[in-house]
């Protein structure tokens, strides 16, 4: 009895929940637990992990990202025209790293040197990224030429395909990142309190337009991925996707008045986001009612989560 | 000086791209001015239309986000004396009738979504498939009326011709990009792995291309698969040109040259020489397929 | 006199920390009553526990014979109970009026009366000689003008009882003093007050009785002041005696380490110059808002500088920021530890280590055997009060907070100059004495050490040198030989003139050759 | 010189410089300051600007509310239902504030006293009323009967349509709520210290509930007439609404850390956006182009705010 409270309101319970979640459903879900469906839902998820590690960094420092969805259009966007136009599949990765990483910097730059508002410079910058990959595609979709392009997201390791391995790779680094490196560390001591950080010579400005430009090559990767599996560049990709990041992350326990965030967490967060869906198509719910449900799902989630962690005595 | 407003519903779309192209050509030929606006919702519909009463306009011609926006369309031109003309999409009243009065050139989006549905139909007949064996893969967007009109159109020609009925699957998209058909569509496929044939509609290439690489990543070939998508923009066109067939069998193309060049210069008719344009002019779509589809594009005027 | 507030029994346990046991005792009507104790005793919580903001899991508080069921702020409130906590609870975007109205703002029908507002509020600071404006905005205040809001809070609300959690440990003596008349002015309205501090003077000039806690349990009650002496006091608190808590040592003083000069910035517009040579303790003086935080905050490049220079052994610290003063050697504990002190939610272990880690952190791995053990030292050495080195820093008490951001710098290496600012702020006797001696220790080993302080005995006790700031200039500079309680005291007043010592007669420093 | 300074860095500076860009568009582009482009562009800022009364309390209290746009289009739908189905307008209003404050209130109670995150909490009331709206219409637009209930958005006084003058109304009453009442103070110092307001014995979570509940009840009059304007209850209307409002309220100098907030500078936060949607359309700006150029504003707005503040000497 009492280790069973242990376990559930330990640092892991969400993880807890988390798993007993998911036995219910796979016991009650027909063809949930079936491999095909887990790769089909782990591939769904792939966009909203890669970038929910580097959305966890930005939040757990108080900050906020809102242009990620516009970045990984973009920089799929690049990695498909540069592919074409330069005939290397190199070429065109560089490339979208490079204006990933770029869109990535200069939001830093502006929130960290110009201290201006995180939310309202990446809704700007969100809009104006959008507005150049429409811009350089004219609007249009476009054709991958060479289809080994395609192989980024087609190919698999031990049958599992590249990009879940990519996300995974992601988890365990990012993940490393946070739990034992300064870099972590001094995240989320900015996250805590920025001032007291700063004067502890934590080099605040410059630690934020790290954690942003991180951000924009993360979205980068996604976005080449993303290209690829979708077998073309599309300037309208990825719309929405900042809301849906920031609510897995936060879902994963990362608190958005900074200072508080978990790998763990952040993986769960997403996988439940994932698994929503999944399962509402599995189960046949009507596209108006997944509306709702999705909806209550958030809502239980987070609750379950607080009266965990308000039973563990944890102050909000 | 005649001005004319080009309204249009998603203006990030190919589609309404080239429409305001094709327009574009029509006020060079013409010498008027014409005002590109893009209205997603309702109510950037209402002060895209007082904007271009205030900048002089005598008339704008308009894809409405609603058709149920008619009376207040229709009340917003009158009172900024605007002369109204609509394209692709017709308004209509309160009680959902269409509003006669007001000039229209489109196709019906179930007429589409039947054009989807023949094409299907035909290549099944041909490829001898059993209709039993073959499941259909609805991917929907229900928030859109006209979404739902053109796939019900496709499904009831298939129903029609023997389709049966259970062997629909409906793979609600979150969002009208191809990651989320491609999610949708992967768990229709995922939890029906007995079926090995499939077909796929939807509401436009987009949605349908999502279906065909769901398809491609769970491992059905491409000769077991028939997607048809409709608007025939260069998504459609970058799966004909790549070197092997995929599953993505063709697409039902509508021409943005009409509705974009004959409108604008029907109302620049109307305006400058008072000549009233035809009340409803209905255009067709055209099916075009891997190896005829540049041919399709030069007959419907594109490019 | 009868007793006017009794507590019974009272308990309240946290995860892993009892923080009070079975406490009771009394307090009459018109008396100051003292509670002391070391951090982490479990006064504050106490007052938390009077003030309806926590409640207690065993016992009962009773006024004037009637037990208190209340479950919020406003009930204690509505009970006749006014406390001033501990760290200032004040809104910085709001006004001062504002603040000492908040909660029970004046009007009709929600409607702000005005000049209501502003005119009560400066009738009552005008009546206890507070000289701010009502209709200033808080977050433009220096910290001690912000102590004197919180204290105008009691006056404010017409309470029965009134707590106050260490007011003075950010007054400089002239504001304690206004505090302590309106004290006295309290108890002879009869008022029930209760007074936390860890200075032992106040406690003898203002209480009439005194409550000793230790550990959460009560150490020792005393109905009357005059019969206990304050070494009996301190044993009762720290559980052993200390005889002389300064236990100051003379040191050799050798060459200038740190040199400052004609250093100016937007808030501190005067240019400033002084020197402090290995070995030396230098003390700064002054009252509240004479600009010795801004000026260490400058030599630390914490806010940059309009001018000026500061340099350490000769070289100089450029650019101005905390990571570029923290490799030359300069690091600053900072005044005000809530805002720049403690990282929020963080644990003791992370507060502790996070400027020095990057010593044995190769390419930025963490090394968490040797931050544990780095932790584990400090709190031993400091003994800061804790379950376990994982705590979060906000669940300590005040003074054990104070300790951690210590032993931040304490554990720091190649620290050549090290800025305190009020070192002792809410810190306990015992670990005051601990504290200076690692003062003495660090100076010792050549370490140049700027001590702020606005507790005279403190500066003089510890300090080799004193400079006394005034009005963002500096006063007076006087040699521990010359300390003079009315001398230091006279400079630090704006309107007294100085007595002679003036910039012109500071000793000739060395002048380093580039 | 000095007095020119004292005007833009004083606390009127945003509005100050908002009054020379005004001027400066009046004077450059044409068609601007006709009387009917006034009109049209006020109209054009009705629902952010109503909605934007409330959400400036729901950010000055260190609160959030993504639902907003989903109780519009929610409320305007049952506005429209409730009146056809009655045959009566008033009972439409009424349904339709019930309905809004309803959603406002149980957003409040989850935030308030389950602690809910305010962020995942109105993201999931803004998708299940999304939902709700769109079950209620079965995801199509609903036509009014009555065309009496056009003459909410169509009527004028002294030449100028009800929607404005609601607006304008709206814009006083919040601005002297905020000002001059103890709920808005309170709310002002629940934003700048919940702790502190706690302990000063402000009712923090009936006072978020009421927040809450007051930005539900100004939804549903924004959504009854934007429906009266559009003539018809549409379950899409005003999407992405919630991220314009915030926008223009940051913009407009309130604090998302909360405690900061002025009625002018939403306003002219507000008159901001709606200006730039409008020159850019008068000046014919090509639709890809005006995603960069509305970004670019948003940057530059801030940018100068901050630039002025900065040298006003007030910290960030
Ligand atoms: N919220 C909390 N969670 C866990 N422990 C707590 C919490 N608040 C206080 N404590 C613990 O309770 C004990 C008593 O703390 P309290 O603040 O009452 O001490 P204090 O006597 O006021 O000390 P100081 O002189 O340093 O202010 C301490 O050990 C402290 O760590
Ligand atoms: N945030 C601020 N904005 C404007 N003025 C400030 C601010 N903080 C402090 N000041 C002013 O700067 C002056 C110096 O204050 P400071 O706090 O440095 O003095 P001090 O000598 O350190 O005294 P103490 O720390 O005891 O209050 C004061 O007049 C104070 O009012
Ligand atoms: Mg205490
Ligand atoms: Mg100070």
């Amino acid at each position: 009895m009492t280790s069973l409270k242990k376990l559930l309101l330990g640092e892991q319970g969400l993880v807890v929940i988390f798993a007993v979640a998911f036995a219910v459903v796979a016991l009650t879900v027909p063809n949930f637990l079936t491999e095909r469906n887990m790769l089909g839902l782990l591939q769904s998820v792939v966009t909203i992990g890669i970038v929910a590690c580097t959305m966890m960094f930005c939040l757990a420092s108080r900050d906020f990202d809102l242009s990620v969805g516009s970045t990984v259009a973009f920089s799929g966007m690049i990695a498909v025209m540069a592919s074409n136009a330069s005939g290397s599949i190199v070429v065109g990765l560089v490339a979208a790293l490079l204006c990933g990483g770029a869109v990535g910097f200069v939001n830093g730059l502006v929130i960290a040197r110009f201290r201006i508002n995180a939310l309202i410079t990446t809704l700007a910058t969100m809009q104006i990224v959008r507005g150049f990959a429409l811009i350089a595609s004219d609007g249009r979709a476009v054709g991958i030429n060479d289809p080994g392009f395609y192989q980024l997201a087609l190919s698999k390791f031990l049958g599992i395909p590249t990009p879940i391995w990519v996300m995974a790779i992601f988890f365990i680094v990012f993940g490393f990142v946070l739990n034992r490196t300064v870099f972590g560390k001094n995240t989320l001591a900015i996250g805590g309190n920025p001032e007291a950080s700063r004067l502890a010579g934590v080099d605040v400005s410059s630690m934020r337009i790290w954690i942003f430009a991180l951000q924009g090559l993360v979205c980068a990767v996604a976005g080449v991925l993303l290209a690829s599996r979708i077998t073309s560049g599309q300037p309208n990709a990825a719309t929405g996707l900042e809301l849906s990041v920031i609510s897995a992350c936060v879902l994963g326990g990362v608190s958005l008045a900074g200072g508080r965030a978990a790998m763990t967490g952040v993986i769960v967060g997403v996988l439940i986001m994932g698994i929503a869906e999944n399962v509402m198509n599995l189960l046949n719910i009507q596209a108006f009612y997944q509306y709702v449900v999705r909806g209550l799902i958030l809502l239980l989630a987070v609750l379950l989560d607080n009266l965990r962690s308000a039973a563990a005595g944890r102050r909000g | 000086d005649v001005k004319i407003g080009f309204i249009v519903k998603q203006p990030e779309e190919p589609w309404f791209q080239d429409e305001w192209k094709f327009a574009d050509v029509a006020a060079k030929e013409k010498g008027f001015t014409l005002v590109k606006i893009g209205a997603e919702d309702g109510e950037k519909v209402q002060s895209a239309i007082d904007n271009l009463g205030a900048q002089g306009a005598q008339g704008f011609i308009i894809c409405t986000p609603d058709v149920k926006l008619g009376p207040g369309i229709v009340a917003k031109a009158a009172a900024n004396d605007l002369k109204l003309m609509t394209v692709d999409d017709r308004l209509v009243n309160a009680d959902g009738s269409p509003i006669e009065d007001v000039p229209h050139m489109g196709i019906s989006a179930t007429k589409i979504g039947e054009a989807v549905g023949q094409s299907i139909v035909d290549e099944i007949k041909k490829r001898g498939w059993d209709m039993k064996d073959v499941g259909a893969i609805r991917v929907s967007y229900d928030q859109l009326p006209t979404a739902v009109d053109r796939v019900e159109g496709a499904l009831s020609v298939l129903k029609a011709a023997g389709f049966p009925e259970a062997n629909i699957f409906d793979a609600p998209q979150a969002k009208t990009d191809t990651e989320a058909a491609l999610n949708a569509a992967t768990v229709v496929l995922n939890k029906n792995a007995g079926i090995k044939k499939w077909v796929a509609v939807g509401l436009n290439d987009e949605a349908v291309l999502g279906a065909v690489r769901a398809s491609e990543s769970v491992g059905i070939p491409a000769d077991s698969m028939i997607g048809v998508g409709i608007g025939g923009a260069d998504s459609a066109i970058n799966e004909f040109k790549k070197p092997a067939p995929t599953g993505f069998f063709g697409t039902v193309i509508i021409s943005p040259k009409r509705h974009g060049y004959e409108t604008a210069l029907n109302m620049y008719e109307w305006i400058a020489n008072g000549k009233e344009p035809e009340k409803l002019t209905l255009t067709a779509g055209q099916i075009a397929l891997r190896d005829n589809y540049e041919q399709v594009r030069k007959d419907l005027g594109i490019e | 006199m009868q007793d006017f507030l009794e507590f019974r029994a009272i308990s309240k346990g946290y995860p892993g920390v009892q923080a009070l046991a079975d406490v009771s005792f009394s307090v009459k009507k018109g008396a100051v009553h003292g509670l002391m104790g070391e951090n982490g005793a479990g006064k504050s919580t106490l007052i938390r526990v009077l003030s309806g903001d926590q409640s207690a899991d065993t016992g009962d508080i009773l006024i004037d014979g009637k037990p208190q069921r209340y479950r919020s702020v406003r009930d204690a409130f509505e009970a006749g109970v006014i406390v001033i906590h501990q760290e200032l609870q004040l809104v910085p975007e709001l006004t001062v009026a504002e603040n000492l109205w908040l909660g029970r703002f004046p009007g009709k029908a929600g409607v702000i009366d005005r000049t209501r507002l502003t005119g009560v509020v400066k009738e009552k600071l005008a009546e206890i000689g507070i000289a701010i404006d009502p209709a200033a905005k808080v977050a433009s205040l220096s910290i001690g003008e912000r102590q004197m809001v919180e204290i105008a809070k009691a006056v404010m609300a017409d309470a029965r009882v009134i707590a106050l959690d260490e007011p003075t440990s950010s007054l400089s003596s002239r504001e304690s003093e206004i505090l302590f008349a309106l004290i006295d002015r309290l108890r002879a309205q009869g008022k029930v007050i209760l007074y936390v501090s860890h200075r032992l003077d106040e406690i003898f000039r203002l209480c009439d009785s005194l409550t000793v806690l230790r550990d959460g349990k009560l150490a020792a009650h005393h109905p009357d002041i005059s019969e206990v002496t304050r070494d009996q006091i301190i044993a009762e608190m720290v559980g052993r005696e200390i005889s002389n808590i300064w236990g100051f040592r003379p040191r050799e003083r050798g060459a200038v380490r740190l040199e400052v000069r004609d250093l100016a910035g937007r808030k501190l517009r005067t240019p400033i110059s002084f020197s402090v040579r290995q070995g030396e303790i230098l003390g700064f003086f002054g009252l509240i808002g004479a600009g010795r935080s801004e000026m260490a905050r400058l030599v630390y490049g914490a806010d940059s500088r309009s001018q000026g220079t500061v340099s350490v052994d000769g070289k100089a610290v450029t650019p101005d920021s905390p990571p570029q003063s923290i490799r030359s050697g300069i690091v600053l504990c900072p005044e005000d530890r809530k805002s720049d002190g403690i990282v929020q939610g963080r644990n003791i272990e992370e507060n502790m280590a996070i400027s020095s880690r990057r010593h044995f952190s190769p390419f930025g791995l963490l090394q968490p055997k040797k931050e544990a053990e780095l932790a584990e030292r400090f709190i031993a050495k400091l003994r800061v009060r804790t379950p376990s080195r994982k705590q979060d820093i906000v669940n300590l008490s005040g003074g054990n907070q104070q300790k951690v951001i210590l032993g931040r710098w304490l554990s720091e290496q190649g620290v050549k100059v090290l800025i305190i600012d009020e070192p002792t702020r809410g810190i306990d006797v015992g670990a005051k004495s601990e504290i200076y001696e690692i003062l003495y220790e660090l100076a010792g080993q050549g370490m140049a050490i700027v001590v702020i302080s606005s507790e005279l005995p403190e500066v003089m006790g510890i300090t080799d040198r004193i400079m006394v700031m005034c009005e963002g200039k500096v006063a007076a500079n006087i040699e521990r030989a010359d300390f003079d309680e009315r001398r230091i005291l006279a400079a630090a007043l704006p309107d007294v003139a100085p007595d002679g010592a003036n910039a012109s007669e500071l000793p000739n420093q060395q002048v380093q050759s580039r």
